[in-house]
């Protein structure tokens, strides 16, 4: 009996060391691994797209909430003006789930860039879709309110050979990114000029 | 369904857990000496496997996630999987003997298997649905259990070939499992 | 009890048939040797004399060093590391550099063979090992149209499993059996002369230095495969005859699959190894990442071997 | 011999060579100076009360050394003892080696005479040494009963023809013999076992005739065996305790000679074959040293030639020149120096013509592998080693020149030695 | 039996190496060994654990029941192997995105939990702690030497912080078979016969 109250009693006092000194250093980390996984992750995407822009949109960034969700904009400032945002979509690809960065132009509602975050696409097939930047040059300058199809659909989209799946996934990611844009917009256009 | 037969291809033939997600590899050269250890490591990972890997999605989806915690995400597979096997193994001693004989000594061992720890981080990381887990978990340890086999059967080759002295044993089983990892390069692209 | 003379003491049976390794190899050579001189030397010229000489001498060097390390009897003598080397460099492109030729052989010889104790101890085939190696580090060199530049022949130097992989049915429509079978498409130096295959593969089977039940299941394997797929889409997949005389498979028929020490020897496994070989060929073929699937296909089925072995018919007076 | 053909896809066929069509009779050997009989018990068992040298000896006398029922020899020369001797065997048996040296005039034993009544007893009391070496242990077995009795007048290897001869001219001995053999046994069911180019009318012998293939190694014991039972012995399992027994054909004659002419008979026949292949037919006194027969065919040997005792797939080879003839030495083979099949030390390179070849179906191959290791009970346990038959074939064809042969005797030795061991220590503890 | 504590530290160096010498914990040292720096940052992060793990086992040896000692150990391991997933992701965020679930795999190293029991669990602070550094220093070599031959031969380069150093100038074609799955066996294979061919002189 002693010996199982002394068992159960280093049991529990470990496990409370753990579950607090887990907590303090997950406090302490919280809020650099998010930058973190924002810097590396999600980065290389962005400063593509707002390339140019005088701030670190990594730093600028907020959340607006919507129906289902919460999403990110990251904020490029041109020129002194808040002018270009980029944010985060998806669209299902042939492995899986396909991140997808979407910029773009407020005053014009024009896309400035698309790119891919993470995806797990067959490399050199469908990982073309990030490798490739010819793929989704294409995006740019269209009109972001409209809605994209690949050219097998019936739409505008060259597909990448061998990876019609990718470039459809691709395609209706950002279509739905255009759908999420236009009902946000008016709060967008309220945080931005809070942003001033 | 079709994707679920593709899944579990995929799972078994081209992400290999044991040759090309490197995950498992000491019971791999451990238990592969003989054809009959390795038959039943084979089975006592298909066992372990498929359990843990529905019951940490379960507390991974029901209770890490909603609560926030996944970053105890490590600490509490482990000490699931542990007590998992601790508690297949108290069960089979009891109710089925004949199996808990074959598999008994082997159970231990998946405690500390990357294969199965791996496994189940691997159905959680790629966000697999309940089924897709299922069948994922399966479907590793089929890879698993068919790649030991295989391994085994050229091993026992080898054992009686005039392999150099600082060769023999570990070194040419290492080199041997290189040769078994590139023989399953045969299966890329295929799913 | 003493005698006069020394006598020579030794084991039954007395008498010894006759055959012997390096009769064994040196017959495999010449098995080779159409294909080789006919379809590659005198088609590809000064460039793949250079790889073969250079294949077979690194093999055979190779074979010295490992037996001088090892401190083994030399072995180089048995024609072994020669037919090794050799049949390397019937894979090879002709335009292989010299230092993929030395790699190739290093990787044959020290790694397929001898850190495997040597001949008879491998349980994979060691050329087949060597050239998965090299196609998955360099696989340009394996899609053989990088020999485009160097030759201007008068028939279409493009390798025809790559156009198949990349254009499907309708970009091998230009090409005819009949060019195949008279080695006049690209491919690897030995591999492309179809007839000088078929004549030493049938020169091995009647002198019985191959086992004929593996290659013919392993063309059979083949013909069925690719028919099924053909008969399922002939617009994507191509017909049996195509797949039988181009790429790797005459000579992994007769030359690759038939290795001694990585195949089977009892009559069923031997139907089953060849014919496992002949379906994952094209398999990797038709749906894989690979444009010509024979080399990974054979180790594929090294691998099953040992399992085949146990299938084995009842000794006699064995009590189960 | 019989070389590897062209055409190597189809398994070659070794054939028993028929006998030459001018031999008709041995040449008889003319009378040693000395013989020398090898009787199965050790040295430090002979009872000096029974033999001693100097004792004189007569021709077809019975020479006990111990009082057990087995350990005698029959003197195949009169003469004086001159020498009893340790003689280590082949696998390690012990034998006494009794020499006897000639004396001028031959004179006849007469012990047999009164013996000569055709029962079980007296065959075993004097038989035993008889040419062709007939056994008699069988029949004292009352537990394990044999109820068919095989004549085997297949040789038992290549280019021998003792038994080829002993049919074709012997026939009425034969014949004689297995009558004496039902009367001595009480077994009615014989079988003659012959080759089967040798089928030509016996008339009414008084045993079934079954003709085996004249290609090796139909003659093997356990293959007639099969084939009279018409079933497989299963592995483990002595032909006593199938109920079969065997006699060569030479022994059956024995027999009958010796029953009929009421006189222990001593000559054996031997097929002897020189270096250049040639065989003949010799007819010697049981002991004569092979020196003897060297020197009257004037054969001279060179260094590391060969002699060896038996056929050319399973004989042993000799050391010595003073090797006696044995009751069951049917050949005399020498090899020249230069013809002799090396083996190597290379390693199975599994080709499979062993797996082809082997009439016992054992995966060569893999056995091989491990028997190289010395891994006997795995071999045993796994891949048949009790199934051999012990031809040869698989040596013989061998690409690596691997001595598989000798690896099969050797490790069949181990576990005999092993398996005896411990159930002699088992018995120890059991006492 | 009695050793120096620097005996204990620099038998993890050679005498007791992982994973040659003790064939143990090989899956991290197969999967992420592509690169020298990526075979450091694991090392280093299993000594970590290792160290941290060893002391604590080894201060409260006297305390923890020996029938639930392999559950202690479990916890304590997953704790620290958690501590730097965590300090890992927030500091150095794309080298652990390489080592994968090689990090939180940690905790089933067995080199790790083989420590606990075989060497924490019986012996002072201050040994175990030499003893963790030894292995975990030792460990570190082995994957910093396994990623250099890989990363030579298979890309070109030596990464040893961030941007890869070219070795082989521009007109090399990397011999990528040894940055793939079977040449991290077959390396380690040889590594180990080199290994063995060393210690027996
Ligand atoms: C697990 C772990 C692994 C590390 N690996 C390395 C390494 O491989 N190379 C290195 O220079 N520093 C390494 N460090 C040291 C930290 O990265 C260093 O404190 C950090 O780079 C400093 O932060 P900063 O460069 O972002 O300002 C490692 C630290 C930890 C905890
Ligand atoms: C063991 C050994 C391996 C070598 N491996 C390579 C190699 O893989 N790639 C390479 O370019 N050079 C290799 N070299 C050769 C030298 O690095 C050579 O100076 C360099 O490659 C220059 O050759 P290049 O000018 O023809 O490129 C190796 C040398 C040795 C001794
Ligand atoms: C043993 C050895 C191995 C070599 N392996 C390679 C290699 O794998 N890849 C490569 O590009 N060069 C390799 N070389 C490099 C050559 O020395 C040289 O770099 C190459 O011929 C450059 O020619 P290229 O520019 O025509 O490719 C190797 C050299 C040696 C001595
Ligand atoms: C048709 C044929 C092909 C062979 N191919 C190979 C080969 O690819 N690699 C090899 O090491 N040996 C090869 N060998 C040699 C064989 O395995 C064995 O080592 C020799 O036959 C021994 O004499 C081949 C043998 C034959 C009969
Ligand atoms: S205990 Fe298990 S995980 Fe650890 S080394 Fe052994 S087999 Fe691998
Ligand atoms: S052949 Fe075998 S059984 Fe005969 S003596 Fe030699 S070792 Fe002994
Ligand atoms: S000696 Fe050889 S061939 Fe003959 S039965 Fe035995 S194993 Fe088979
Ligand atoms: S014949 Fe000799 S080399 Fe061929 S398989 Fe048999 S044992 Fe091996
Ligand atoms: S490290 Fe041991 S199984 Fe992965």
């Amino acid at each position: 009996m002693r010996e199982m109250i002394k068992m159960i009693v280093v049991l529990t006092v470990l496990s409370s060391f753990s579950g607090g000194l887990l907590a303090a250093v997950r406090n302490k980390t919280i809020d650099r691994i998010e930058v973190q996984q924002l810097t590396f992750v999600k980065g290389p995407a962005i400063q593509a797209i707002l390339e140019g822009a005088s701030n670190d949109p990594i730093v600028d960034r907020f959340k607006l909430e919507y129906e289902g969700g919460e999403a990110s904009f990251f904020v490029g400032v041109f020129n002194g003006e808040p002018a270009k945002i980029a944010f985060e979509s998806a669209g299902k690809g042939f492995g899986g789930e396909i991140g997808l960065m979407v910029g773009v132009d407020i005053k014009a509602d024009k896309i400035i860039g698309v790119g891919v975050t993470t995806h797990s696409e067959t490399p050199g097939v469908g990982s073309k879709a990030q490798t490739d930047p010819s793929f989704t040059k294409q995006f740019q300058d269209m009109d972001l309110m409209s809605t994209f199809q690949v050219k097998t659909d019936g739409g505008q989209i060259d597909i990448i050979t061998g990876a019609t799946i990718t470039s459809r996934g691709v395609a209706i990611g950002v279509t739905q990114a255009g759908a999420l844009y236009k009902s946000l917009k008016p709060q967008i256009e309220a945080k931005l000029k809070e942003f001033k | 369904m079709g994707d679920y037969i593709l899944l579990a291809i995929s799972c078994i033939l081209i992400n290999n857990i044991l040759l090309a997600q490197f995950l498992g590899n000491c019971p791999f050269l451990g238990t592969s000496k003989k054809m009959e250890t390795a038959v039943g490591m084979s089975m006592a990972v298909v066992f372990v496997l498929v359990l843990a890997g529905v019951i940490t999605w379960m507390l991974n989806t029901f209770i890490l996630q909603k609560f926030g915690l996944e970053y105890l995400r490590t600490i509490a597979f482990i000490l699931v999987i542990a007590s998992l096997v601790q508690f297949v193994e108290m069960f089979l001693k009891k109710s089925i003997p004949a199996l808990y004989a074959g598999l008994g000594i082997f159970l231990p061992l998946i405690t500390t298997n990357c294969a199965v720890m791996g496994a189940c981080l691997i159905n959680v990381n790629e966000e697999y649905t309940f089924m897709q887990a299922l069948v994922a978990s399966f479907a590793y340890a089929v890879g698993f259990g068919l790649a030991l086999i295989l391994f085994a059967g050229v091993r026992e080759r080898i054992l009686l070939a005039r392999v150099p002295k600082p060769l023999q044993d570990t070194s040419i089983a290492l080199v041997t499992a290189g040769i078994l990892s590139l023989t399953f390069f045969a299966f890329k692209g295929m799913v | 009890m003493n005698s006069q003379k020394k006598l020579i003491v030794s084991h039954a049976p007395f008498l010894h048939i006759g055959s012997g390794i390096t009769e064994r190899n040196l017959h495999i050579i010449y098995a080779a040797l159409p294909a080789l001189l006919l379809g590659g030397l005198f088609r590809f010229g000064i460039p793949a004399i250079g790889v073969v000489c250079l294949s077979v001498s690194t093999a055979m060097l190779w074979e010295l060093l490992m037996n001088r390390a090892m401190k083994r009897p030399v072995s180089v003598g048995d024609g072994n590391a020669a037919l090794i080397g050799l049949l390397l460099a019937m894979l090879l492109p002709a335009t292989a550099p010299w230092w993929l030729v030395i790699t190739g052989t290093f990787v044959a010889i020290v790694i397929g063979k001898q850190i495997f104790g040597g001949i008879g101890g491998n349980a994979f085939n060691p050329v087949a090992l060597s050239v998965a190696i090299l196609m998955v580090s360099w696989k340009d060199y394996f899609d053989f149209n990088g020999m485009l530049m160097n030759y201007d022949p008068d028939f279409i130097m493009a390798y025809p499993l790559a156009t198949l992989k990349n254009f499907g049915v309708s970009g091998i429509e230009q090409y005819s059996i009949s060019d195949f079978l008279l080695g006049r498409q690209s491919g690897g130096i030995g591999a492309t002369f179809g007839i000088g295959l078929l004549l030493g593969g049938a020169y091995l089977i009647m002198r019985g230095f191959i086992r004929w039940e593996i290659s013919i299941a392993y063309l059979a394997g083949v013909f069925v495969t690719a028919l099924l797929f053909n008969l399922t889409d002939p617009t994507r997949y191509a017909d049996p005859f195509f797949h039988i005389f181009t790429g790797y498979t005459l000579i992994g028929a007769f030359f690759l699959a038939t290795e001694d020490s990585s195949s089977p020897v009892n009559f069923i496994p031997m139907l089953i190894y060849g014919a496992a070989g002949g379906l994952m060929t094209i398999l990797i073929r038709n749906i894989g990442a690979y444009i010509d699937g024979t080399v990974l296909a054979i180790l594929v089925i090294n691998l099953i071997n040992p399992l085949l072995d146990k299938i084995r018919p009842k000794a006699m007076g064995k009590v189960v | 011999m019989i070389k590897r053909s062209f055409f190597g896809f189809t398994t070659p066929r070794i054939q028993y060579l028929p006998m030459p069509g001018q031999v008709t009779t041995p040449a008889p050997l003319k009378r040693p100076d000395n013989v020398t009989l090898l009787v199965p018990c050790p040295a430090g068992d002979v009872d000096d009360k029974l033999v001693q040298i100097g004792d004189h000896v007569k021709s077809g006398q019975k020479i006990s050394l111990t009082s057990a029922p087995g350990a005698y020899g029959i003197a195949s020369l009169s003469g004086t003892l001159s020498a009893i001797d340790r003689f280590p065997g082949e696998a390690g048996r012990e034998y006494t080696a009794v020499t006897i040296t000639a004396a001028e005039a031959e004179t006849l034993d007469n012990a047999f005479e009164d013996r000569s009544e055709p029962t079980l007893e007296n065959a075993a009391a004097f038989l035993a040494c008889a040419p062709g070496a007939p056994s008699f242990e069988p029949f004292t077995e009352p537990d394990k009963p044999i109820h068919t009795i095989i004549v085997n007048g297949m040789d038992q290897d290549l280019l021998v023809m003792t038994a080829q001869y002993t049919l074709a001219f012997r026939m009425a001995d034969i014949q004689a013999g297995i009558k004496f053999l039902k009367a001595v046994t009480g077994v009615e069911n014989i079988v003659l076992a012959t080759p089967r180019d040798a089928m030509h009318g016996y008339g009414e012998i008084g045993a079934s005739v079954m003709t085996m293939d004249a290609t090796y190694p139909s003659g093997l014991p356990k293959l007639i065996a099969q084939k009279v039972l018409e079933k497989e012995i299963p592995n483990g399992k002595s032909f006593q305790d199938m109920g079969v027994c065997f006699f060569t054909a030479e022994a059956v004659a024995s027999i009958g000679r010796a029953f009929s002419d009421r006189q222990i008979p001593f000559e054996k026949t031997i097929t002897f074959i020189d270096k250049q292949g040639n065989r003949s037919l010799i007819s010697a006194r049981i002991g004569t040293p092979i020196a003897d027969i060297l020197k009257e065919y004037q054969v001279s040997l060179e260094e590391k030639d060969r002699i060896i005792i038996g056929g050319p797939m399973t004989g042993h080879s000799i050391f010595s020149t003073q090797y006696p003839v044995q009751p069951f030495t049917d050949a005399i083979l020498l090899q020249d120096h230069g013809d002799i099949a090396l083996t190597s030390d290379y390693p199975c390179i599994n080709c499979g013509d062993c797996v082809r070849m082997c009439p016992a179906r054992i995966q060569v191959n893999l056995l091989v592998r491990f028997l190289e290791a010395g891994f006997y009970e795995e071999a045993a346990e796994a891949y048949d080693l009790s199934a051999c038959l012990e031809c040869g074939i698989c040596s013989y064809v061998c690409v690596s020149k691997i001595p598989i042969f000798q690896y099969i005797r050797l490790a069949k030795h181990e576990l005999g030695r092993v398996a005896s061991e411990e159930t002699a220590t088992e018995e120890a503890t059991d006492e | 039996m009695a050793k120096s504590i620097a005996q204990e530290f620099t038998k993890g160096l050679w005498e007791e190496i992982p994973p040659f010498r003790l064939v143990l914990g090989l899956c991290p040292v197969l999967a992420v060994t592509k690169t020298v720096e990526n075979g450091i940052g694991m090392g280093l992060a299993t000594t970590f654990v290792l160290v941290c793990s060893n002391i604590l086992v080894s201060s409260l040896r006297k305390v923890i029941p020996g029938k639930v000692r392999i559950a202690c150990f479990i916890i304590i391991i997953a704790t620290f192997v958690t501590v730097v997933e965590l300090v890992m992701q927030a500091f150095t965020y794309p080298l652990f995105l390489k080592l994968g679930i090689f990090i939180p795999l940690i905790v089933v190293n067995c080199v790790v939990l083989g420590r606990s029991e075989a060497f924490a669990f019986k012996n002072g602070v201050v040994r175990s702690l030499a003893d963790g550094l030894g292995i975990g220093i030792g460990f570190t070599l082995a994957l910093a030497a396994l990623g250099a031959v890989r990363e030579l031969f298979g890309n070109g380069t030596l990464t040893i912080w961030e941007t890869p150093i070219q070795i082989f100038g521009p007109a090399f074609q990397p011999f990528t078979f040894m940055v793939e799955a079977p040449g991290a066996f077959i390396c380690l294979g040889l590594m180990l016969c080199l290994m063995n061919l060393v210690s027996s002189k």
